[in-house]
């Protein structure tokens, strides 16, 4: 059967942004997957809680310096993120660099900031399972702290050797999304890790 | 062309080889144990023959021993059966109590396995009851070889982990035996 | 099609034939909340039977008339039929009759849930289970610390007095079920889990291992004895003894060989020197029906067997291989069997 | 690029088009070449031999078990190795085989199906092909090096954790696990997007074939019921070799948190392996009914209801572990909730070969033996979901039944038929439909032979994972009924490789559309060329392929390589998008992340240093193909 050709695709766009790219709807899953093994490590969390009087079993809640200015720091990067996006989306390419650049800093000091944070639970991994499960917690937000930032700084250095169009600013903007879902899944472990111990304690 | 291909397949062979001794050694179950070994030698050295503190004089190498020493399953028993035949009623989780801690590298008898084997065969002075007779030759090697395991002398893939129990009776086969614990900012009472 | 119907029936069959056999059966009920349990049984095996009858017949009838439908004339139209309207109906028809078999079934269910979880406790016997691997430690309990005796691998019900298990692991999760009498329940450690039994039919019921813990799960069973009550209490007073003292030479020999052995760092025989409490209780040995958790007879053989070399019958178990002369061995033997 | 529409193409036109996207989407026959491909029907066709291969060695290790247990006291196989050889096939069958080649079976026909060029991310497709084929190889070697999984499919604590199963086998278990699930949910992403994204113009959610809404379902279940394994086995795997307690109840662990998880995942798990087979069967049925599927809508509800439903009823796995009693009535509802979702397709599939003209070819015969053996396995199923009946039932032989006959005749027999429907369009010839006869019956036939007295064994008091049973208790028959059953299904199987192999190579020419289907992997050729559609095309009724009509697109580069992205729900045109070329850093990646896990089972740290290799590779790999700023500048 010969083709009945009845319309032309070329005059259509090579690129585009946010949910008309198959990449935006891959991040999606991959966040959703994400986002269900938090929640299900929350869960988990609140099982063993259930099991476990007094919680934490050693009455010591983890300290609260380095998680307060793990989180202020961390909800304050959320400026030179939502600041690379507007700049993505305007193409402004130096803004971008700037953002991105911005981005990285911030990412190194929260990772430095994590440090002090594991060393501030007063609970080793290997105590009781509820050592285990907050280091299960705070492991499980770093690993997706260092991809992201790591996924910036590529993309930082990315902007300064090549030329970007505009499937790149779209890489930065799904790059400032998946920083939102670290941000936002910070949220509840934060709580978990710092505050339901004091008031379940 | 050729020639490296070979070297690579010798080597892939010899890799491969090698894994597979070592799988079979660590991950065999050999739930006979070997054949006691008939004999004057059967009953190993006397305590008299050792003098506490001396060097180990200790019995000559023992062909049984391999089957034991490396084998995460006989070492897993013999955790066990430290348990079950209270040696943690002397040495506690290998720290020593009453008895010698078992977790360091110092050895009044000597820390091979055919010492260790005969330690606890013919008992040593001091308190050191012998158990000749009281636990089956099988279960005396298996729990030599977990003994030696809790100084970090086996391999670390055959070595056990923590065991079900509470954590302060734990024999920390996998940890180094300093008390590195990172400092807590806080005191915690343990 | 008609294959299947005929396995149906053959499966039928087989099932009405097993029915009548078997000390480990679930079709067999001697207890309350077996014959709860088969109640349901019954009820599944009408309504799911009916339902798979009803989709096999629709099935038959559409081959037959896919069969004639090859001959006639092509399908107008591949997209619509006239046939969808009725369909539709019949699809709603059959949408309904799945809900209303399901609830039937649901309510089922849960009422024989509702009256296995009411079963009548007056005067129950309490008795604690522990399972190791791979035997099971039962104790009975008793508020007079003088009443209270461990056994293993056996339990001993008088018919109608409920008995209360606790269960309660050692080392990792067993299921205790002896399906005579009731479903299973799991042994896990760290947790307390409860089975009632109302145990009607005298008799003896094998119970198994239901969870799968290692190397010998195939053989962890347990006997079940049903008895009257006198029966009952007079094995009670029995196991409530210590063990008899040997009466001969042979048995005073064997008694020295598991005291001065390695048998007694591990097993305890009440009365004698012998306290072990790693391995089960052999006080009264003799009594049982069956040696190791079900792998061999108590007797002669099964004691000679067994003590020359358990890790053949049961390997990996962890009675050890203890090489003795044949001399030791015959004593041992004679002093076990007097262990009644 | 004026051109008036509709016009036709002519056959110089075609062929040197033909030519041109043949030059941009071949993939090479170097050695290298064929490494670095990112096709996803080669890929596809890896993924599907692969999975039979490891559904043959599983087959074997089901056949040994059966030859154990043809006699009470059998000591043919040690209980060691009987332990690792049962776990080692149910770990085969539902990780290495049936999740995977499901999923194979929609990389293959997924992009055709859909009309495009390409998966959606080719290269982490071809790197989910080699994490999945290192993980397998990794376990079978393990394996047969004696350090095989010895604690069953489900890996119960404390039996797994580190007291009570010493050494590596379990770790290499664990870890398996990640690989399989690392491909699993690449894939589930891969498939997600393609399917939401690139459609052929016109092919509106409700004009979507069922088997795209099957492994659209399927997909997002994996993406929730994936990360639930992924962390009990991590716990587990930390446990065993950092000495947490997540399964210590002494240190406040405990043992039932790894049940909830596992069955969270294991529930759904089974719907993730059966949900692709009813969209095979929905296939088959129109395909050879030659009528549409009757109440299309009430059929996509009922698999979005399965794949919704199914995370409801974990807790039916665990009604002897003592949880309260009225959570597990609920349970009960819930669990016999799903036979609705189940009936009504079963009704709808007959009620289309009652009104159609169903031509008996081996692919309908698979999916009448698919309904005649999966209705019985549901509603066995029912049975279990009753908590009373499932105390007695648990963990006996009767489970055994019910599961083989809900996944052999719910996805084998369909996979079966799949294969028959579709080796066709893959080779380009056809099967022998005689040697598929026979392959039917003896599977058929063996497979009620072989798992139909297995209800009996249960229900006689027969417990499941036994090595060896003793005589008297009246299991001998049954017992050796069943191992002769099982031999049949084995000659079965062996036709059906015979058949492969012969067809292979002597088949009858199949040509574009054998079977006058009406989806789009038939407007094709067969085998399809590299690039799938030289235009794509364009859908304007459900049965594409049956209305006279065959409107197509174009505007695709053919010089370098493009697919069509539509939106979501009406797939209008969208954008045009550039499809990666093939590579070997997905490949590198791969064997990096295979060292990665691998060396974690030996060593914590090797998390750490192993993730390195891994970033080299992620950045080779993504590393943007635009041209460097300063080459830009020297060029202008």
């Amino acid at each position: 059967m010969k083709a009945r050709v009845v319309g032309d695709v070329s005059m259509l766009p090579d690129g585009a942004f946010g949910s008309r790219t198959p990449i935006w709807w891959g991040l999606i899953c991959f966040i959703l997957i994400e986002g269900g093994g938090f929640a299900l490590a929350c869960g988990a969390y609140f099982f063993l809680m259930s099991h476990t009087e007094p919680w934490p079993p050693s009455r010591f809640p983890p300290d609260l310096p380095a998680g307060i200015a793990f989180t202020a720091l961390l909800l304050l990067s959320e400026i030179p993120n939502v600041f690379t996006k507007r700049a993505e989306k305007a193409q402004d390419e130096r803004a971008t660099q700037l953002g991105l650049i911005a981005a990285s800093f911030v990412g190194a000091l929260l990772l430095a900031i994590r440090w002090f944070e594991f060393h501030s639970l007063n609970v080793r991994w290997d105590d009781n399972a509820y050592g285990s499960i907050v280091w299960a917690l705070l492991f499980l937000h770093t690993v997706h702290l260092i991809t992201d930032w790591a996924d910036t700084v590529v993309l930082a250095v990315f902007t300064f050797t090549h030329e970007v169009d505009t499937n790149r600013f779209s890489d930065v903007a799904d790059n400032s999304l998946y920083w939102h879902f670290v941000v936002i899944a910070w949220l509840p472990i934060y709580a978990l890790i710092y505050w339901v111990p004091r008031l379940a304690g | 062309m050729s020639s490296p291909c070979r070297r690579l397949e010798r080597l892939a062979a010899a890799a491969l080889a090698a894994a597979l001794l070592a799988g079979c050694q660590r991950e065999t179950r050999d739930f006979h144990g070997p054949p006691p070994p008939s004999g004057p030698q059967a009953s190993g050295v006397s305590p008299s023959d050792l003098a506490a503190g001396g060097g180990p004089i200790g019995p000559p190498h023992d062909p049984r021993a391999a089957i034991y020493e490396d084998n995460a399953f006989h070492i897993g028993e013999g955790k066990r059966y430290y348990d079950w035949y209270n040696c943690y009623g002397c040495h506690a989780a290998g720290g020593g109590d009453i008895g010698p801690p078992l977790m360091d590298d110092q050895w009044i008898y000597g820390g091979s396995i055919e010492q260790i084997h005969a330690s606890i065969v013919e008992g040593r002075p001091n308190g050191m009851p012998s158990f000749r007779n009281k636990i089956p030759d099988d279960q005396v090697w298996e729990i030599a070889a977990y003994i030696r395991s809790m100084g970090g002398n086996v391999a670390k893939d055959a070595a056990p982990s923590r065991g079900d129990e509470l954590q302060s009776s734990l024999a920390k086969t996998q940890v180094k035996p300093t008390p590195a614990k990172p400092a807590a900012p806080t005191d915690q009472p343990r | 099609m008609r294959r299947a119907a005929a396995w149906l029936a053959m499966g039928m069959a087989g099932l009405a034939l097993a029915a009548c056999s078997g000390a480990q059966d679930s079709l067999n009920p001697a207890g309350d909340q077996a014959a709860h349990t088969q109640d349901v049984w019954r009820l599944m095996l009408i309504v799911c039977g009916a339902m798979y009858v009803l989709v096999m017949a629709f099935l038959g009838w559409a081959l037959w008339r896919a069969r004639r439908a090859l001959d006639g004339p092509p399908l107008e139209d591949a997209v619509k039929s006239s046939a969808d309207a009725p369909m539709r109906n019949a699809l709603v028809g059959w949408t309904a009759l799945i809900i209303l078999g399901l609830g039937v079934l649901a309510v089922g269910s849960f009422l024989v849930d509702r009256s296995l979880a009411r079963a009548d406790t007056k005067d129950a016997l309490h008795i604690k289970i522990t399972g190791n691997q791979w035997w099971w430690q039962v104790e009975y309990q008793d508020p007079d610390p003088s009443r209270q005796f461990t056994t293993a691998n056996e339990l001993h019900l008088p018919a109608n007095r409920p008995a209360i298990l606790e269960l309660a692991a050692q080392d990792v999760i067993h299921s205790f079920w002896i399906p005579n009498l009731a479903g299973k329940e799991d042994l896990i450690p760290g947790r307390t889990n409860w089975l009632t039994l109302n145990p009607r039919r005298i008799g003896v019921y094998r119970g198994q291992c239901a969870e799968f813990c290692g190397l010998q799960h195939a053989q962890m069973a347990l006997d079940a004895t049903v008895e009257d009550p006198q029966a009952f209490e007079a094995w009670r007073q029995a196991q409530l003894k210590p063990a008899p003292p040997p009466s001969n030479d042979a048995q005073v020999r064997g008694q020295g060989v598991f005291i001065n052995g390695a048998c007694g760092s591990c097993h305890e025989i009440a009365g004698s020197d012998a306290h072990g409490r790693t391995g089960p209780d052999l006080t009264h040995l003799a009594s049982r029906r069956k040696l190791a958790a079900g792998a061999l007879p108590v007797g002669r053989d099964g004691l000679i067997a067994w003590l020359h070399d358990p890790q053949a019958i049961k390997p990996g178990n962890h009675m050890p291989l203890v090489h003795m002369s044949d001399q030791d061995l015959n004593d041992l033997v004679a002093y076990l069997q007097s262990l009644s | 690029m004026s051109a008036a529409y509709p016009r036709e193409v002519g056959a110089k036109e075609a062929e040197a088009l033909h030519a041109q996207l043949d030059a941009t989407w071949r993939t090479g026959t170097g050695f290298w070449d064929r490494l670095a491909t990112v096709d996803h029907k080669i890929v596809g066709r890896r993924y599907i031999v692969t999975g039979f291969v490891f559904f043959v060695l599983a087959g074997i290790l089901a056949v040994l078990m059966r030859l154990q247990l043809a006699t009470p006291q059998s000591g043919l196989i040690s209980a060691d190795r009987y332990n690792q050889i049962f776990s080692m096939h149910g770990t085969t069958m539902m990780f290495l085989f049936a999740v995977p080649i499901m999923e194979a079976m929609g990389v293959y026909l997924v992009p055709l199906m859909c009309g495009t060029r390409n998966i959606a991310y080719p290269r982490l497709n071809a790197y989910s092909y080699w994490v999945y084929l290192f993980g397998g190889v990794m376990i079978w070697v393990a394996f047969l090096l004696n350090v095989g999984p010895e604690t069953g499919w489900f890996s119960y604590v404390p039996l797994a954790g580190p007291e009570f199963s010493p050494g590596k086998r379990t770790d290499f278990w664990a870890q398996m696990i990640t690989f399989t699930e690392v491909s699993a949910l690449a894939v589930a992403a891969e498939l997600i997007a393609t399917i939401l994204k690139q459609r052929a113009p016109g092919m509106t959610l409700a004009r979507m074939p069922l088997f795209l809404w099957s492994i659209l379902v399927t997909s997002v279940m994996i993406l929730f019921a994936m990360p639930a394994v992924m962390l009990a086995s991590s716990f587990l795997i930390s446990d065993r070799l950092i000495g947490t307690h997540f399964y210590n109840p002494a240190e406040g662990g405990d043992p039932l948190l790894w049940q909830h998880l596992f069955w969270f995942f294991g529930h759904p798990e089974v719907y993730i392996i059966f949900v692709p087979a009813l969209g095979m069967v929905s296939s088959i049925v129109a395909t050879f009914a030659q009528r549409t599927i009757f109440a299309y809508p009430a059929m996509v509800m009922a698999l979005i209801g399965n794949g919704l439903l199914a995370f409801g009823l974990w807790v039916h796995h665990m009604f002897a572990t003592g949880l309260p009693r009225l959570g597990n009535s609920f349970y009960t509802s819930a669990s016999m909730t799903i036979a609705l979702p189940a009936g009504v397709q079963i009704f709808c599939w007959i009620a289309t070969l009652w009104d159609g003209k169903p031509r008996f070819k081996a692919p309908l015969l698979f999916v009448l033996g698919f309904v005649v053996i999966f209705v019985l396995g549901g509603l066995t199923g029912v049975m279990l979901a009753s908590v009373p009946l499932d105390l007695q039932l648990h963990d006996t032989y009767f489970v055994v039944a019910h599961f083989h006959y809900v996944l052999i005749g719910g996805a084998v027999f369909p996979l079966f038929g799949g294969f028959y429907y579709w080796f066709p369009k893959i080779t380009g010839r056809m099967l022998s439909e005689k040697a598929g006869a026979w392959n039917f019956w003896l599977f058929f036939v063996g497979f009620n032979v072989a798992f139909f007295p297995m209800h009996i064994l249960g229900l006689i008091g027969m417990p499941r994972r036994v090595y060896t049973y003793p005589a008297g208790l009246g299991w001998e028959l049954w017992n050796r009924i069943s191992t002769l059953g099982g031999l049949v299904i084995v000659v079965s199987v062996l036709i059906f490789i015979g058949n492969v192999t012969v067809s292979l190579r002597r088949g009858a020419l199949a040509g574009d559309n054998p079977w006058d289907a009406a989806t789009l992997e038939w407007a094709t050729t067969s085998p399809p060329p590299s690039y799938n559609f030289a235009h794509i095309p364009v859908v304007t009724t459900r049965e594409a392929l049956w209305s006279e009509d065959r409107p197509v697109m174009e505007g695709l580069k053919s010089e370098s390589r493009e697919v069509l992205c539509t939106s979501v729900l009406d797939a209008e045109p969208d954008m045009r998008h550039a499809s990666p070329k093939p590579s070997l850093w997905p490949l590198f990646t791969a064997l990096a992340t295979s060292a990665m896990f691998i060396g974690s089972i030996f060593h914590e740290w090797a998390l750490v240093w192993g993730s390195l290799p891994i970033v080299v590779g992620l950045i080779g790999w993504l590393w943007p193909t635009t041209p460097p700023k300063r080459q830009l500048e020297a060029a202008t």
